[in-house]
C-alpha cells in the first residue's frame, strides 16, 4: 500500500500544474483546451491500442484535482470522462472506432444529456422517449443542464425505449449528432461559468448503429459513466477545497483587524482546523472514489461511490462557507476569486446529486455493510 | 404570563395583513416572491403608499410621523410586512439616520431631512465601513478638514448598499487626529451630486450589484451638514448601530422563505411523488421551522420587555441571539430552496438583454436559488459578523 | 401579551425554590414528597372543585422548571401531571371522585405504564391485551420502564382490546391496582436515579367501572396526558440545561490552566455562547410547549409538542455534552453534581421519544404548517 | 500509488483474523460485545495468549520480544484485535513505560521490567495527573526529595486508570523547584505495594470505577528506579505522549461497534418492522460509516507515510485529526446504540449482587448502552481535549 505519487504520477501532476498556470483565471477557452489535448490529457483514460494513455483512475484523481485547484472551466468531465466512459462500457466496436480517436485528440466533444424537468437526480424518472422506427428509433424529449451541451458535437442522450418512468429497465443510450434536424440547443453559462445546455429532441432520428449498449439496458453503462464522472468531480473538488482554505489561511495571517492578525482569534483558529479535517477527509474519500471505480460489482461500486460523494458534498459545504466567512466582505466579491472557488464546489455537489441525495441512496442499498 | 397575542393585537395584525394583502403593488410582490432585486422605482412607489396610509416610519416620535405603536406592534407590523412579501423600508434612512437626526439633529436638519425620508424624497445610503476598517470600525482613516463654513473630505467608503440610487449620505469621518480613535469621528450629510462624489459597483459573487464603493476626493460639505457635535460622531454611530438590531431577526422574511419553500417542493418530483410529500425533505424543513418557532418566540420575549421597560431603541445585548439564529435560519431556507431545485439550479439566467426574445430557461422559478443561496452568505457577515457577535454574547452576557 | 410572572407566579417559583433548597441533592425521598405536598403542589394542575389549585400549563412549567434545576427525583411527572392527565380528560366522575383527592393531597401514587419491548416510542405498536369476561377484562402483557412504577398504588395501563398492533383504535385504558393478583413488578433506579419498574400483568381483571375514556378509545386520552407529560418535561429540562450552563461558566471562570481561567480561551467562550442559544431557544419551545399543550385540536396539540421535545432534546444534548466536554476530566465524576444533570437531561430525551423521533414524527404530520 | 493492500498483508491480516477468532476466550470476548469491563483476571490470560504467540509487543525492538512488523501491519494488528473484539494490550505497560524503559533506562531496568511487562506479570499505571495540572501537564507539584539512595515522595496524582489492579506505578516527580517549570522534573519508577501508596476511587458517570486517585505520602523509591537522568522527566514524558497517539483513531473499535449496532437494530421494531430496515436508522448508520471510512484511509496515509519516512513512533502533528475524527466516531457510534434501544437503556442494571438471583431487567442487550455512551464522553477529553488537538492543528499544521 502506497499513498505517494509514483515517478511518473509526480511527472504528469507537475506537467499539468504547469501547464495550466499559462493560463490566466478564469481558465478556459480554445487555447486552453488545445493545451489540455496536446498534452495528452484528452487521451488519458483510453487503452493503448485506441490511442489512448491507458491511465486508471489514479491518474485520473491526479489530473482533477489539479483542474481543481485551477478551476478549468474546460468541458474535460463532460467529454473525456463521461463521454469516454460511455464509449469504453458500452460502444459497438464500430462505435469506440468512430468517436474515440476523436475525444483524444481533442478534436471531437462530447456530452451526456440525463436530466430533465422532474427527474430529480433519478437516472431513470425520464420522460424522453425512443419509438422504433424505419432502420432505428425517434427521438423525443427535453434534456436539462447537459454540462458541457453547448460545445458539444455529439451528445449520448438517455430516453425510454420501455419500462415506465422509474424503471431501472427500459432505458437506452443513443448518441446523437448534436447538428441532427430536430435538435436544438438552448445555450448558457452555469453559475460557476462552466458552458451547458437544454437540449430539446424533437422527433430525432437514430439509427440503430448508435445505440450504445442494449436497448433497454442503458442504465448499466450510465450508472457506470456516472460513477466514473462523480469519482472523477471528487478529486476535482479535493482541489477546488485545498485552494480555499490555502486562500482562508493566507487571508487571516495577513488581514489585521482591532491591531492583530485575524488569525489570532483562537475562535478562527478551530475553524480553520475543522476546515483542514474536514479537507483531509475529503481527500481520503476521492482516493475511496478512485478505489471503488474500478470495482466490477456494479451495486458496492455504486455504494462506494455514494459514499464519496456524500462525504465531498458535506465537506465541501462547509469549507467553501466557511472560507467566505472568513474572508469577511471580501469573500462576497466577484472580483476576488475565492467566490468563484465557492461556486465551483457548490455546483460539483449540486450535479449528479447533492450529499442528501447520496446519503439517502447509500441508505436505501443498505448503508456501508461488506464494502471494502 | 401571557403566552398569546391580546384580542387588540390580533385585530391589529389582521388589519395590517390585510393592507398589505390588497395594497402591495402584484408586481413588485412577484419581484420578491421570485428572489429577484426590486428596482428603484418600485421601492418609491412602494414607501409612498407606506407613507400614504402614515406607516412610512411607525417606530419615529409622532411629531416625526410615527405611529404611537409599542415595540411589540412594530414587531407585528414588520413581520407581517416581510412574510406578505413587501419591500422593508430601507433601513438607511429610517432605522438609521432618521433617528440620527431627530435625536442629535439641529431643528433646521429636522425640518429638512425628516419629511423627505418619510416620503422617500431622499435616498440614503451608509458611509461607515471603510476598506482598511472592517468590523474595527473606529480605525476609519476618511478625514474632513474644517476649511471656513465648509469641510473638505477626502477619503474611500466601501460595501455601500444601494450607493447606486442614493442621493445622500451619512458618513463617519476623522476630524481630529490627535486623541484615541473613537474621540475624533464625526458624523457628517454629504450630498451625492457633491463634486469629487464617485460610486463604483462592488459585483458580488451571484452577480448582484447592491453593494459599492464611494470615493470622497476633496468634497465640501457645508457645516451645517454636521451633526450634533464635532468629534462625537462615534457616539452617534453607536446609537446608530443598536438601533440596527432591532429587526435582525428576519421572522416575517423567513416565514415567507418557508412558505416559497412548499410552494415549489410541491412542484418538484422526487421518487415519482412530489417532494412535498418526501418525508425526509420535510423533516429538512421541519428543523428549521422549528428553530424559526424557537426564534420567533425568543424575539417576542425580547420584544415585550423592551415595550415593558420603555427602552424602546436600546435591545438588550441578548439580541446577538437574534442576529445569529435569525441568520443562521436565512441561511438554511436559502440552501434549502437551492437543493429543492437540484440541476435546474445551476444555470446562471442573466438578466434579459433590452429588446431580447430570448426564451427563459425552464424551470423559471429555479433562477434567483443559487444567487439567493450565494447572496445570503452576507447576512452572517454584515452588521458584525456572527464571530463577534457570539464574542458579545460571552462577554456581555456570561461576563467571560 | 407577556412573558414576565405575575405575582402569584412569582411567588409559587420563590416557594418552590426554598422548599426545595431544604432538601440535598440528590432531591428525592418521603420527606420531600411530603414537602410536595403540603405546598399544595400535587393539587396544582387540578380543578378547584376537586380539591385542586386549578394552575394553568403556565404554573405547571414554573414548578417543573424549578424541579429541574434542583433535580427533583420524585414521581411528581408519573403522578400528578400524567395520572392526573389521564383522571382529567378521561376518566368518569365516579373514577375522577375517587382517585384525585389521593393525588392532589399526595396519598395516592399513580403510574402510566406503556412502554413494552418491542414497542419503540410507538404508544400503539403494544403486544398487551385485555379481553372482555365476566363483569370487565382480564388484562395480560408487560410494561417496561414504568416511571413511578416502583411506588405506585395504582398504574393506568395501555392495552389493546381490538385492532392490531399500530392501529389508533383498540387502545383501552385501565387503572389498575399495583396489589392486585397477576400483578408483578420488578423494581429498580434509572440511570438518573428515578424509581422505576417492570411490571407484568399476568390475567388480571380489571372492572368496567376501572376504565379510563372508552373502550377502543383510550388514545385519545392517552395522546393528551403523553403531550401534557411532555410539556412538564420540557420546563423541566429548561432548569435542567440552565443548572448545566451555570456550572460552566462558574468552572470556566475559576478554573486555571497555563495560567488563566479556561474562559480566556475564546474557542471556549464560543461553546459557551452557543450552549447560550441554545438554552434560550430551547426555553422558548418549553413557552411553547405550554401553549400548545392547552390547545384543543388533537393534531395542532401534537405537532406543537414534537416540536417542542425535538428542540428540548437537541439542546439538552448540546448543552450536556458540551457541558462535561469544557469540565474536562471533573465532569465525568460522580461526585461532582454536573453528571447528574447531564443523566436526567438525556434520560428526558429519551422518555417518550427522543429528539429525532420527534421530528420524525412532525415531518410525517407535515411539518409545522399553519400552526400558531 | 498502491490503493489497496498488498497479498502479503491480506494474507497477514487473514492470519491474525483466524487466530483472534479461535484464541480470544469466549466470555471475554461477550463481555467486550455487551460493553463491559474486562476483569483483571481476563485481561491477563488474554496478554499471556498472545504473548505465547509472540504478539504481546509487536511494536517493541526485536530483542525485547518486538515482531519486526512495519507500522501497516502493526495497524492491521491492532485494527483486527478492536474489531473481533478482544482485549487491547493495556497501554501502560506496553506503549508507555515500557518503550521508556527501553528507550532511555538502564541495562538493569531493562532485564528487570521488561519481560514482565510483555507477560503481565506487572500491571502498570500512569502518574502524570494532578488535581491542579489538567492540560497543563509541566505544573504538577508531586515532589521527590533525594535522601540517601532513595527519594521520599509526596503528592497526589489523578486519573489513574486501573491504580486498583497495578502493582507499578510510573510518576512524574518534580526534583527541583528552582529551574522553569519543565526542567525540574523526573521520572520514577514507584512499586505500589510500598507504604504511603494509598489508591482510591473515583466512581465515573457511569457507574465505572475505571480511575483513581493516588496518593503519596512520604513514599519511599529506590534511586535505581529513576529513569534516566534526574530532572530530563519532561523529555522522556514527551517522548511516551507521542506514542500514545499511534492507535488513537481507534478504527476497529468503532468497526466492531457498528457491528453491534446492526446486530441490536435487527432485533428492535420501529412502526413495525426491524429497525436495521428503516431508511432514516440506515442513513444516521451511513452518515458515520462514511467518516469512519474516511477516517481509516486518511489512518492508513498516515501509517504508510511512517512506514515510508521510518520515523517509527513520531506521528505528525496531522494524526490530532485521527485522535478528533476517532473521538467524534466513538461517541457517535455510543449515542447510536443508546437510542437503538430506546427507553430500554433507561434502567441502571446494578452489578449483580453475590448469590443474587434476581432477574436481569429485560432486554439484557440494553444494560450497558447508556453507561458505555456516558464513558465514552471521555474520549474527546483525554489524552488532551479535541480543543487542545485543533490548537495543535492550528499552530503546528496551518501555522496560525
Amino acid at each position: 500500500m502506497d499513498f505517494d505519487l509514483s515517478e511518473e504520477q509526480a511527472i504528469l501532476k507537475q506537467s499539468v500544474e504547469r501547464m495550466l498556470e499559462r493560463h490566466a483565471l478564469p481558465r478556459g477557452g480554445r487555447e486552453l483546451w488545445r493545451d489540455i489535448s496536446d498534452m495528452g490529457l484528452t487521451a488519458l483514460p483510453f487503452p493503448e491500442n485506441l490511442g489512448g494513455l491507458g491511465g486508471s483512475s489514479v491518474e485520473t484523481m491526479i489530473v482533477m484535482e489539479a483542474f481543481g485547484r485551477a478551476l478549468v472551466l474546460e468541458p474535460y468531465v463532460p467529454s473525456v470522462i463521461l463521454g469516454g466512459a460511455c464509449l469504453m462500457h458500452g460502444a459497438s466496436l464500430q462505435l469506440r472506432d468512430a468517436f474515440i480517436p476523436g475525444v483524444v485528440d481533442g478534436s471531437l466533444k462530447l456530452a451526456l444529456a440525463t436530466a430533465e424537468i422532474g427527474s430529480g437526480f433519478s437516472q431513470t424518472a425520464i420522460e424522453t422517449r425512443a419509438i422504433e422506427s424505419a432502420g432505428g428509433f425517434v427521438v423525443t424529449g427535453r434534456k436539462c443542464v447537459v454540462l458541457g451541451g453547448d460545445e458539444a458535437d455529439w451528445v449520448v442522450v438517455s430516453a425510454r425505449t420501455g419500462g415506465g418512468a422509474g424503471d431501472e429497465t427500459g432505458v437506452t443510450l443513443f448518441i446523437v449528432n448534436a447538428a441532427s434536424e430536430g435538435v436544438t440547443r438552448q445555450l448558457y453559462r452555469t453559475q460557476d461559468n462552466q458552458g451547458a445546455a437544454e437540449i430539446s429532441f424533437d422527433g430525432v432520428h437514430v439509427t440503430r448503429e448508435h445505440i450504445i449498449g442494449a436497448i433497454g439496458g442503458g442504465m448499466s453503462v450510465l450508472s457506470r459513466a456516472v460513477d466514473t464522472g462523480i469519482a472523477a468531480l471528487c478529486a476535482e473538488a479535493v482541489g477546488v477545497m485545498s485552494r480555499m482554505h490555502e486562500m482562508t489561511l493566507d487571508y487571516i495571517k495577513q488581514r489585521k483587524q482591532f491591531g492583530a492578525p485575524l488569525g489570532a482569534n483562537q475562535a478562527l483558529q478551530h475553524r480553520a482546523a475543522e476546515m483542514f479535517i474536514a479537507l483531509e477527509q475529503a481527500r481520503s474519500m476521492a482516493i475511496y472514489a478512485a478505489i471503488m471505480v474500478a470495482e466490477e460489482d456494479a451495486g458496492n461500486r455504486g455504494r462506494g461511490i455514494h459514499a464519496a460523494k456524500a462525504e465531498i458534498g458535506r465537506a465541501g459545504r462547509l469549507i467553501g462557507e466557511q472560507a467566505v466567512q472568513l474572508h469577511g466582505g471580501i469573500g462576497m466579491t466577484s472580483e476576488y476569486p475565492l467566490g468563484k472557488y465557492y461556486k465551483r464546489m457548490t455546483m460539483i455537489d449540486l450535479t449528479f446529486g447533492d450529499a442528501d441525495h447520496h446519503l439517502a441512496e447509500l441508505a436505501r442499498k443498505g448503508a456501508m455493510v461488506g464494502l471494502l | 404570563m401571557k403566552l398569546t397575542l391580546d384580542p387588540q393585537d390580533l385585530a391589529f395584525r389582521e388589519e395590517v395583513r390585510a393592507f398589505f394583502r390588497e395594497q402591495v403593488p402584484a408586481a413588485t410582490r412577484r419581484t420578491l416572491v421570485e428572489g429577484r432585486h426590486v428596482s428603484k422605482d418600485q421601492m418609491v412607489e412602494w414607501i409612498r403608499i407606506l407613507h400614504a396610509k402614515g406607516w412610512a416610519v411607525p417606530h419615529w416620535p409622532a411629531e416625526h410621523g410615527g405611529t404611537g405603536w409599542d415595540p411589540l406592534r412594530q414587531y407585528i407590523f414588520l413581520e407581517e410586512l416581510q412574510r406578505t412579501p413587501a419591500p422593508p423600508p430601507l433601513p438607511f434612512g429610517v432605522n438609521m439616520v432618521g433617528p440620527v437626526i431627530y435625536t442629535f439633529g439641529n431643528a433646521e436638519q429636522k425640518a429638512r431631512f425628516l419629511p423627505r425620508i418619510a416620503n422617500m424624497d431622499d435616498w440614503w445610503c451608509q458611509g461607515f465601513s471603510e476598506p482598511g476598517a472592517g468590523s474595527d470600525l473606529a480605525s476609519l482613516t476618511t478625514r474632513a478638514v474644517r476649511n471656513g463654513d465648509r469641510y473638505v473630505v477626502n477619503g474611500q467608503k466601501t460595501w455601500t448598499t444601494f450607493a447606486q440610487y442614493a442621493n445622500w449620505i451619512f458618513c463617519l469621518v476623522r476630524t481630529d487626529l490627535q486623541v484615541p480613535k473613537q474621540r475624533g469621528i464625526s458624523f457628517l450629510l454629504i450630498d451625492m451630486r457633491s463634486p469629487g462624489v464617485e460610486v463604483r459597483p462592488i459585483v458580488t459573487i451571484d452577480g448582484g450589484r447592491e453593494i459599492n464603493e464611494v470615493f470622497l476626493t476633496d468634497v465640501e460639505v457645508p457645516i451645517e451638514n454636521l451633526v450634533g457635535e464635532e468629534n462625537k460622531g462615534w457616539d452617534y454611530a453607536k446609537f446608530l448601530l443598536g438601533n440596527e438590531r432591532t429587526n435582525i431577526a428576519r421572522i416575517g422574511i423567513s416565514k415567507f422563505r418557508i412558505d416559497r419553500i412548499r410552494e415549489l417542493a410541491a412542484g418538484q418530483m422526487s421518487n415519482g411523488k412530489p417532494l412535498l410529500e418526501d418525508e425526509r425533505f420535510l423533516e429538512k424543513l421541519a428543523a428549521i421551522e422549528i428553530e424559526l418557532k424557537a426564534l420567533e418566540l425568543t424575539q417576542l420575549r425580547v420584544v415585550t420587555e423592551e415595550a415593558k421597560s420603555g427602552e424602546k431603541g436600546r435591545p438588550s445585548p441578548a439580541s446577538s441571539i437574534l442576529k445569529i439564529k435569525g441568520s443562521e435560519i436565512q441561511q438554511a431556507t436559502t440552501d434549502l430552496l437551492m437543493r429543492i431545485m437540484g440541476v435546474h439550479a445551476m444555470p446562471y439566467h442573466a438578466e434579459p438583454r433590452p429588446g431580447s426574445n430570448e426564451a427563459n430557461i425552464e424551470p423559471a422559478d429555479a433562477a434567483m436559488v443559487a444567487p439567493n443561496y450565494f447572496n445570503f452568505r452576507k447576512v452572517s457577515i454584515y452588521g458584525g459578523s456572527n464571530e463577534i457577535q457570539k464574542n458579545i454574547i460571552a462577554k456581555a452576557v456570561l461576563g467571560l
